[in-house]
């Protein structure tokens, strides 16, 4: 097995993956024996029986779902199109789109914070095992791992909001919709600060024992010693032969975190009311809104698998051993 | 039929010009969807409605109807001709003059296209013809008597039809969003972010009863309600429009914020499976419920007030009839039912002469029925799994056996209409603020897929009540019909209303002066009208 | 058997000798067995039913009544104690936790064994399967899921659909893990030579390959357990939890959503998440500590122990 | 004349190699590696056979197959005049390419059959590595009994322990009580070695095949176990296959030697005489490079460059010849046929037919 | 000995033991590397050679300390040195080659760079008389200098080791060690790096230390060996006094055991018993619960170092000889 055939596996395997994500999809919301028409309806005054039919036809949910619903929908995700939301009323490919960048803001700068703290921590802690920064740094993971994300998130908006003012949701406040940028970007950092804090605590101390144990077996190795021997200083021996080894497992942590992160971050969005696309599938499945909830829940499917793929990619290129045996 | 020719003339005088610059703030959690009154199904809209368009006659503030754009209306003898003469200067929000032909028009619009009009086309029906005789005068004449016709005029709004009339299809016109309504309302549209929630509106200094005496309005939308408190707290915010009871003693305690309680109109129940059993499908209640004494005992098991002080936080008052006080300004409660009162040694009483015997596991059976319920309710909330455990103790008292269960409301609504596969559910409902909804859940009709009727009450007596109060044009005689069929309900307990919501709301009282407080809102348009910044 | 008695006794012996030492260790197996003692003798801990509501002299239900008011923890929204709540909640959130944690456990060592002992074809489809729900996302899965199977309403109570979801998403790590590890186990000499004597598959999984990787399925079943905790109290705290049994999750739920954090009333919100981290810290540093155990590392790395290393008399200080 | 114990005919085992999935697609045949390519040889009752070779030349793969730890490609073996083998699965095997022309098929057996579990009741197999081929969860008695326990043969507990002590004792582990419920970590690498066999020994086999059995052991402890193995041989009248890169412990051991070379016997003989005489280039090389532990004997040693190539391309005709010191271009062409040197000494070299060895 | 490159004395090596014991891996160890010569450290699994060697270059793992003796190399003790004193020693005057130099390459690096590292790190030349070099230094190993830019795992096993080996002449050092260069190797390839390494010494005059168990391999190539038994020298001498003249009884039982194609046919002597452990050492001489010659002052006395004739030691009760005295 060469690089291309391991790269070709990985796509194949993507593919497959993306289309049983679709077909899981399709199938969770057409299970249901309720009238999802009634759901979003609701006890609404407004909206007479007459109507939901009206509705339950636009919705195209009086076709049967096989094979007339199955082809329609997958003929349209394939164009692009994820239909209408119930509950927004606008297409539900546009308010992904509105809600991706604040998701792809606080994960992408609580991801790169605690993958860079998380490395450094990491490979003090395991450089300087057994002294003060390890096992305070260990401890702290531990304790960052059992924390439950949202309770961590509840607790940091009681403290901040109470003894920092910060704000306890939202990207921005209100007043400062449609100000401009000089006055949002602050305010956005404000609203940002919370949030992203939490988040990198969390992914702080997984990075940092990931690291940490990676950084352990890479200094174990014989071409530690071998390095040593040839007269390199301690750093000369990290930054040149450890860190690039003990970095390899990281990358394939930080793509399958990006799946965990989505899932962090409906909670966080949702305990931060963060207007992103946690917060969105939190909203869409109380509203069982099922068009943005397919929508969501293939965005973010999709989303994760590209980047599997491509730290796949990225492994293969870092490393030169890759051969599948 | 026949009567007295009710005439009300608009008691709002023109008030004095010379408002000020300040920009209410309002946070709300929601957001309206659509700004476009054909096919606007959540309140967000409506609120929205209810500043930016007029209508012929509007809800006051004491529950009565007072004209808007008209001056004066009234009714032939034979109850089927409504003439509405218009007020003087009204003009659209771009500046063009408002015509009693485009009030008719957007009348016969609805008419015309009700799967278009979807939401509106209630209350257009039995509509007969509608025109505009001259610039001031709109007619609308029915096939029948209409007995809530202020209600539902005060519902249909004066679009602008320029901005209407280019829809082919029914879908094309569901599909406008309208966030750049134009109206004749006090106040007018200037921006609305549709990914933020953010709606700005101006005041329409050419409003013809007056210009608000602020400069405008903003709507924020908030995804949680802590953050709006915060916000309240902090002054990002003036005013809240609902407010969570859980916080609501915390908000009377903030520094400047004005928090008021006033009677709504939601109300909570208990629903009794009351399904009949020759429906098709057979419903699978536990058939006790049907035994009269069984429903007594129930009803004598409801700590009505423990629930008010305990759950809603006594931001409640206990219920009665599926009627709220606050239709009408209390015109259609009836005052003649009798609370029953909460005494579980009563109810055991009433179970034992009927027949049901305590057994050793605390529950009681007459032969087959044992007395053993499940109590569902919709998962969505945080207020039924408390009712839930308070009821259920309750029922042990009296030898009954509920057992609490959260279920999914989508699944609710299948497992109640018109499967009846259940026996005792805890909802809620919002009326509107005429009685003929409310009511018309408790028909036979409403028994059906899609239809509104949950508890299955099937009463032929009830369902003819039902019909003659929609075509009695006299209040006060549709009043006694509409106290009758309550008292019905009240009495035969399909279901058990526990209390009466109240609205809470709150706004910083340094900022902002002159609210009414009403089942309307301090947020509704009467009460901006009235608001004055504190200087 | 006699001697198997023995042995047992003699092997606990020595793995107590090895577990006594570790500091870390003792606390966790402390923190687990509290909760766990906890959630036994719950009605025994608790002076009021968690569903009670406590009053004042006037029969008026105390909401939100801080410790200082309601000893010991105050009372939530609706008048309830939080102690006892807290306590009963326990029995919920460890019953969840380790129904789906063990099996999760179950059906991952299962797999494991299969694809990592029979390879080929069954490993191949095993091994995909497990990929491919290893890449989705896992949260928003298991929120559609159980709000799917809810409204099947298939009349299963909720905490079931909760059990089974996580239980049967949970596992592809220790799949992996176990699948690895059976690799390994397999390639070793004293398998084939468990198989030149003309053992069958039966016996050598049974006695080669279980007890091998029993103990790594031990440590990985308590990390799991700790997994499947946050799990449902992150399900519970999103609403998915059966409010008529509260657990942990559910509690913060509602204290989330009846406004716990404006009205001050921390004794509401801090308690439940700090159960949480009791039991989930505890089963982590358990199952740490028995992972060591399992592959000690010993041996420090080279870049340790320069400083020390000489200690030669009359050696000058660097 | 009475069959020989063992008999291995014309052995063959290709491991299938896992193609690419673009070759897949291109149908490009499937790839071996051609482990053992033609081997036959003969085992009499209480004969020690050793096997040498380089690293990878096949020995191993031999004592597998014969063991039936894998399944041969092709070619028989024999044991007293039965056939062994997985026959069931022998279908699939249908389809490879042997290097000698034909392609991996069997007919019908006309012999008896033997079922693998009764051959593994009388054929036992001793490990490379001591640490390794002990369940470190097991004791000793358990993992001593377990060919008892395998196979049903004790009945009752008193009896499997009576020959659990019995075949402990014998392979030197006295008094036989004090290990039973120890661990093999309990153990140093020379009383392991002797439970691996004592536990090969508990079924009292005919055939012990020994796969490097003191290669992983120190020195000292080397000499205990050959001379233990040696003692059994003697005492019991076990054949041994003995496998081993180490050509001098063959000396002391074996009646007769078979030199592989990329998964060929290229020599064989009796053991003495193959030292002493040693006619292919290969031997020659081999026993030039045995260290020997005398500085004054320093000797003139003939060192192979290179190193043995793959065993999925083998060199075409004698595939010695990239490296062999003496070949010639026919050496390229011709794979060299069997040369008797004496009646019981046979190497496969075109240059001893030529003379010039 | 003033000539000697590297004079070992009185070293004293101890592990700390996770249970908090204390294990003594090396006692009053001495012997002498010449300039150009090999010596061979010999002796069973575990006595201590591996120690030795990382003790001098001070590489022992972080358990271990050396609590006493010297490392003369060139006349300075390495064991005084600061630790950047002794990094500027390490490959520019001694290199090793480590036991089981398969894993000893960075997988990750190319193994031309890996060579190239060691030189830039010591400033010895720049970037491309360097680069030139690590050609030559390939070559020297027989590697083709097109490999440089293959990564270890497109190396088979013995190439590895020759780069290993290779990598360690990078800075042309004055002493090598040479950990079991040959142990995981076959036969022909050990083999071919024993001769390698006899050619290198040949030609570019560099002392080795070589460290085998296995006796053959020292017979080849050493000049002087020093046998070791339970971390202590049991005897030391030319490899022909070893080999032809051994004094200490467990010299002559691991000759003994040995195979030899020359002498087929007698039984192997084996040693029976256990090397001794570290932690729970026998009083008196280490190996007397193994000797068969063992009178009872070995049970008490540890025996002292002896010279039993010029430059050849053994430490034995039953040996003849003055006492050792190293300067
Ligand atoms: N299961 C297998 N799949 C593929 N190739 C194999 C397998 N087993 C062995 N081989 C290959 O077959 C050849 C012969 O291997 P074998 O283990 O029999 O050699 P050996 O002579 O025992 O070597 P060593 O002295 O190193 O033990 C080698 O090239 C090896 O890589
Ligand atoms: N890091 C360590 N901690 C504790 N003891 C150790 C450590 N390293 C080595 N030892 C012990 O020190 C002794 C000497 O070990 P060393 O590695 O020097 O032996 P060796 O002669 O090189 O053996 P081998 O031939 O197996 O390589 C051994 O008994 C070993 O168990
Ligand atoms: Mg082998
Ligand atoms: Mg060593």
């Amino acid at each position: 097995m060469n690089r291309r055939d391991y790269l070709l596996r990985k796509f194949g395997l993507s593919i497959v993956t993306i289309f049983v994500v679709v077909i899981i999809n399709f199938l969770l919301f057409r299970v249901l024996p309720g009238d999802p028409v009634r759901a979003v309806v609701g006890r609404n005054v407004r909206i007479s029986a007459e109507t939901q039919r009206a509705l339950r036809e636009q919705f195209g949910l009086d076709k049967p779902v096989f094979p007339d619903q199955f082809f329609d929908t997958l003929g349209q995700w394939a164009q692009g199109n994820l239909g209408v939301s119930w509950s927004l009323r606008r297409p539900v490919s546009e308010v992904l789109m509105s809600k991706l960048w604040n998701t792809v803001l606080l994960i992408g700068l609580g991801q790169l914070l605690s993958i860079i703290f998380g490395v450094i921590l990491g490979l003090l802690a395991g450089w300087k095992r057994k002294t003060a920064i390890d096992v305070g740094a260990l401890t702290f993971s531990l304790i960052a791992w059992a924390i439950p994300t949202f309770w961590l998130g509840i607790i940091l908006l009681a403290a901040g909001s109470t003894w920092f003012g910060l704000p306890t949701g939202g990207i921005v406040s209100p007043i400062n919709v449609g100000k401009p940028l000089y006055t949002i970007i602050p305010d956005v950092a404000r609203h940002l600060i919370l949030p992203t804090f939490t988040l990198t605590i969390l992914y702080l101390g997984e990075y940092m024992l990931i690291m940490r144990s990676s950084i352990l077996e890479v200094l174990s190795e014989d071409y530690i010693l071998t390095a040593k021997a040839k007269g390199m200083s301690h750093w000369q021996v990290l930054w040149k032969h450890a860190l690039k080894n003990a970095m390899l497992p990281i990358v394939t942590l930080i793509a399958l975190n990006l799946g965990f992160t989505v899932s962090g971050a409906i909670y966080i969005e949702t305990v931060f009311s963060y207007d992103g696309l946690g917060k969105l599938f939190q909203t869409a499945l109380t509203k069982q809104d099922y068009p943005l909830l397919q929508g969501a829940f293939l965005l973010l499917a999709v989303s994760v698998i590209i980047a599997n793929m491509a730290a796949d990619v990225l492994y293969a290129v870092l490393d030169p051993r890759v051969k599948e045996s | 039929g026949g009567g007295t020719t009710p005439t009300v003339v608009s008691a709002t005088q023109p008030p004095a010009s010379g408002g000020s610059d300040a920009t209410l703030k309002i946070g709300w959690i929601g957001k309206p969807d659509t700004l476009n009154p054909a096919y606007a199904f959540l309140t967000e809209s409506y609120t929205i409605f209810d500043l930016i368009y007029s209508t012929l006659v509007t809800e006051a503030a004491d529950g009565t109807y007072e004209g808007m754009l008209a001056k004066d209306w009234s009714v032939s003898d034979d109850g089927l001709t409504w003439t509405y003469h218009l007020k003087d200067g009204i003009q659209w929000h771009n500046g063009g003059p408002f015509t009693a032909g485009q009030m008719a028009w957007a009348i016969n619009a609805i008419m015309k296209d009700p799967e278009g009009w979807a939401a509106s086309a209630n209350y257009t029906g039995g509509f007969k013809e509608v025109t505009a005789p001259d610039d001031k005068t709109v007619v609308i004449v029915t096939e029948y008597p209409i007995a809530n016709m202020d209600y539902r005029t005060s519902f249909l709004y004066a679009v602008y039809p320029p901005d209407f009339e280019t829809f082919t299809t029914s879908a094309d016109l569901q599909n406008f969003t309208n966030f750049a309504a134009i109206g004749t309302g006090p106040f007018k549209v200037k921006t609305f972010d549709k990914d933020t929630g953010v709606l700005l509106l101006d005041s329409n200094q050419a409003y013809f009863d007056g210009a608000p005496k602020i400069g405008g309005v903003i709507f924020q939308t908030f995804d949680n309600t802590d953050a709006m408190i915060q916000a309240l707290k902090v002054g990002d915010i003036d005013l809240v429009n609902e407010v969570p009871a859980s916080a609501f003693e915390t908000v009377k305690g903030f520094e400047n914020v004005t928090a008021s309680a006033i009677d709504g109109r939601y109300f909570n129940e208990l629903i009794i499976n009351s399904v009949d059993p020759n429906n098709d499908p057979a419903p699978t209640g536990n058939p006790a419920l049907a035994d009269p004494a069984v429903r007594l005992a129930i009803a004598h098991s409801i700590n009505k007030q423990d629930i008010v002080e305990v759950v809603a936080q006594g931001l409640a008052t206990p219920g009665d009839t599926i009627v709220p006080p606050t239709l009408g300004g209390g015109f259609w409660h009836s005052p003649n039912v009798k609370e029953i009162p909460f005494d579980t040694a009563e109810a055991s009483r009433v179970l034992e002469d009927a027949g049901y015997i305590l057994g050793s596991d605390g529950v009681r059976a007459k032969g087959d029925l044992r007395l053993e319920f499940r109590l569902q309710f919709p998962s969505d909330s945080a207020v039924y799994p408390r009712i839930a455990d308070l009821m259920a103790g309750w029922f042990a008292q009296a030898g009954m056996k509920a057992t609490p269960e959260a279920v999914d409301p989508d699944a609710l609504v299948a497992a109640t209409t018109p499967a009846g596969d259940y026996d005792l559910v805890l909802w809620g409902w919002g009326p509107d603020p005429d009685p003929d909804f409310i009511l018309s859940v408790m028909t036979t009709d409403q028994f059906v897929d899609g239809g509104w009727s949950d508890s299955g009450y099937h009463n032929p007596e009830y369902d003819q009540l039902y019909l003659d109060q929609q075509q009695i044009v006299d209040k006060a005689e549709r009043q006694k019909v509409v106290w009758k069929m309550q008292e019905m309900v009240f009495n035969d307990r399909p279901y058990i209303v526990m209390y009466y919501e109240k609205m809470l709301q709150a706004y910083r009282s340094d900022r902002f002066a002159g609210f009414i407080e009403s089942p309307l809102g301090i947020e509704s348009a009467q009460s901006l009208l009235n608001v004055t910044a504190v200087k | 058997m006699n001697e198997n008695w023995t042995l047992f006794k003699r092997n606990l012996a020595e793995f107590w000798k090895t577990f006594r030492k570790n500091r870390l260790g003792l606390l966790g197996a402390f923190l687990v067995i509290t909760s766990i003692l906890v959630a036994t003798f719950a009605p025994w801990l608790s002076p009021y039913s968690p569903s009670d509501i406590i009053r004042d002299e006037g029969g008026h239900g105390l909401t939100f009544a801080s410790p200082a008011v309601h000893a010991p923890l105050g009372t939530d929204d609706a008048g309830h104690d939080v102690w006892s709540q807290l306590v009963h909640g326990a029995r919920i959130s460890l019953m969840v936790g380790f129904m789906a944690g063990f099996i999760a456990m179950f059906v991952g060592s299962l797999f494991g064994i299969l694809a990592g002992y029979f390879g080929g074809a069954v490993d191949n489809l095993l091994m995909r399967i497990t990929d491919i729900l290893l890449v989705i996302p896992d949260l928003p899965l298991m929120l559609i899921l159980v709000a799917t199977i809810r409204q099947l309403d298939l009349k299963i109570s909720p905490l079931t659909v909760l059990i089974a979801v996580i239980g049967l998403l949970y596992w592809t790590s220790t799949a992996r893990l176990i699948r690895s590890q059976v690799l390994t186990i397999k390639e070793r000499q004293f398998v084939a030579r468990a198989r030149a004597i003309g053992a069958g598959h039966g016996h050598i999984i049974r006695k080669h390959i279980l007890p091998q990787i029993m103990p790594l399925i031990v440590a990985n079943t308590v990390l799991i357990l700790s997994t499947a905790i946050l799990v449902e109290s992150g399900l519970a705290f999103l609403g998915l939890g059966d409010p008529t049994k509260p657990s942990w999750g559910t509690m913060l739920n509602f204290a989330f959503d009846r406004s716990a954090v404006t009205n001050g009333a921390w004794w509401f919100y801090l308690p439940p998440g700090l159960a949480i981290v009791w039991v989930t810290l505890g089963c982590v540093l358990l199952g740490n500590v028995l992972e060591e155990m399992l592959n000690p590392r010993l041996t420090a790395h080279h870049l340790e122990g320069d400083q020390n290393m000489v200690t030669v008399p009359g050696k000058g200080v660097e | 004349m009475t069959a020989p114990m063992l008999e291995v005919r014309n052995l063959y085992k290709y491991f299938p190699i896992r193609q690419s999935l673009t070759d897949l697609l291109r149908r490009k045949p499937a790839d071996y590696v051609k482990a053992v390519d033609g081997v036959s040889f003969t085992l009499e009752r209480g004969e020690v056979l050793a096997v040498v070779g380089e690293s990878g030349c096949g020995k191993t793969t031999i004592a597998r197959t014969l063991i039936g730890l894998e399944e041969q490609t092709d070619g028989e073996i024999l044991f007293h005049n039965e056939t062994v083998g997985a026959h069931e699965r022998r279908a699939r095997a249908g389809l490879v390419p042997l290097e000698s022309g034909g392609v991996g098929t069997r007919e019908q057996q006309v012999l008896p059959r033997m079922s693998m579990k009764r051959l593994r009741q009388q054929a036992q197999m001793i490990f490379q590595d001591p640490y390794e081929s002990l369940n470190p969860r097991a004791t000793i008695l358990e993992i001593v009994a377990e060919p008892l326990v395998v196979h049903g043969l004790a009945r009752g507990r008193e009896e499997r322990i009576a020959r659990v002590k019995t075949a402990l004792e014998e392979a030197g582990l006295r008094p036989a009580e004090d290990y039973f419920l120890r661990y093999p970590h309990e153990l140093s690498g020379g009383q392991r070695q002797r439970v691996v066999i004592a536990s090969a020994m508990v079924l009292q086999p005919e055939l012990l095949i020994a796969d490097e059995p003191v290669s992983m052991l120190d020195v000292s402890i080397r000499a205990e176990i050959l001379n233990l193995l040696r003692d059994l041989r003697q005492k019991r009248g076990v054949s041994i296959v003995f496998i081993t890169h180490d050509l001098s412990t063959v000396a002391y051991f074996a009646d007769r030697l078979a030199v592989m070379y990329l998964g060929r016997i290229v020599e064989t003989g009796p053991a003495r005489e193959v030292l002493a005489n040693p006619q292919h280039p290969y031997t020659r090389a081999l026993i030039s490079v045995i260290p020997v532990p005398n500085p004054r004997q320093r000797r003139e040693r003939v060192i192979l460059q290179g190193e043995t190539p793959n065993p999925i391309d083998l060199p075409t005709g004698c595939r010695f010849h990239p490296r062999c010191p003496i070949a010639t271009a026919e050496c390229g062409k011709i794979d060299p046929p069997w040369h008797a040197v004496s009646p019981t000494h046979q190497a496969a070299c075109l240059r001893i037919e030529q003379g010039t060895p | 000995m003033s000539e000697a490159l590297l004079s070992v004395r009185n070293l004293t090596t101890e592990f700390l033991l996770p249970d908090g014991k204390v294990a003594r891996a090396l006692e009053d160890v001495s012997f002498d590397v010449l300039p150009g010569q090999t010596v061979g450290l010999v002796g069973e699994s575990g006595c201590g050679k591996t120690t030795t060697l990382m003790s001098v270059m001070r590489l022992l793992p972080a358990s271990g300390r050396i609590t006493s003796g010297r490392a003369l190399f060139q006349g300075r003790d390495l064991l005084q040195f600061s630790e950047p004193q002794m990094r500027a020693v390490r490959w520019k005057e001694m290199a090793i080659v480590f036991q089981g130099a398969m894993n000893a390459l960075n997988p990750v690096m190319k193994v031309g760079d890996q060579i190239r590292e060691a030189i830039e790190l010591h400033n010895l030349m720049d970037r491309e008389a360097a680069e030139k070099r690590v050609g030559e230094l390939l070559e020297m190993v027989g590697i083709q200098r097109a490999r440089r830019d293959q990564y270890p795992h497109q190396y088979s096993g013995g190439m590895r080791q020759r780069a290993m080996i290779a990598m360690a002449l990078a800075c042309s050092p004055d002493l090598l060690f040479a950990d079991e260069p040959t142990t995981a190797l076959d036969v022909m390839i050990q083999a071919q790096v024993l001769q390698l390494l006899k050619e290198i010494q040949k030609e570019l005059g560099l002392a080795i230390v070589m460290v085998t168990h296995d006796l053959g391999v020292v017979a080849e190539v050493c000049d002087s060996v020093v046998v070791m038994y339970g971390g202590k020298v049991a005897e030391y001498g030319t490899a022909d006094a070893i080999y032809n003249n051994p004094q200490h009884p467990y010299t002559r039982r691991l000759l003994a055991s040995f195979p030899d194609l020359n002498r087929p046919g007698d039984t192997l002597a084996s040693i029976p018993g256990t090397p001794p452990r570290l932690t729970d050492l026998p009083t008196g001489c280490r190996f007397h619960p193994r000797c068969d010659v063992k009178v009872e002052a070995c049970e008490t006395v540890s025996p002292p170092m002896l010279e039993t004739e010029p430059g050849h030691y053994a430490a034995c009760h039953l040996c003849q000889g003055r006492e050792a005295r190293f300067s």
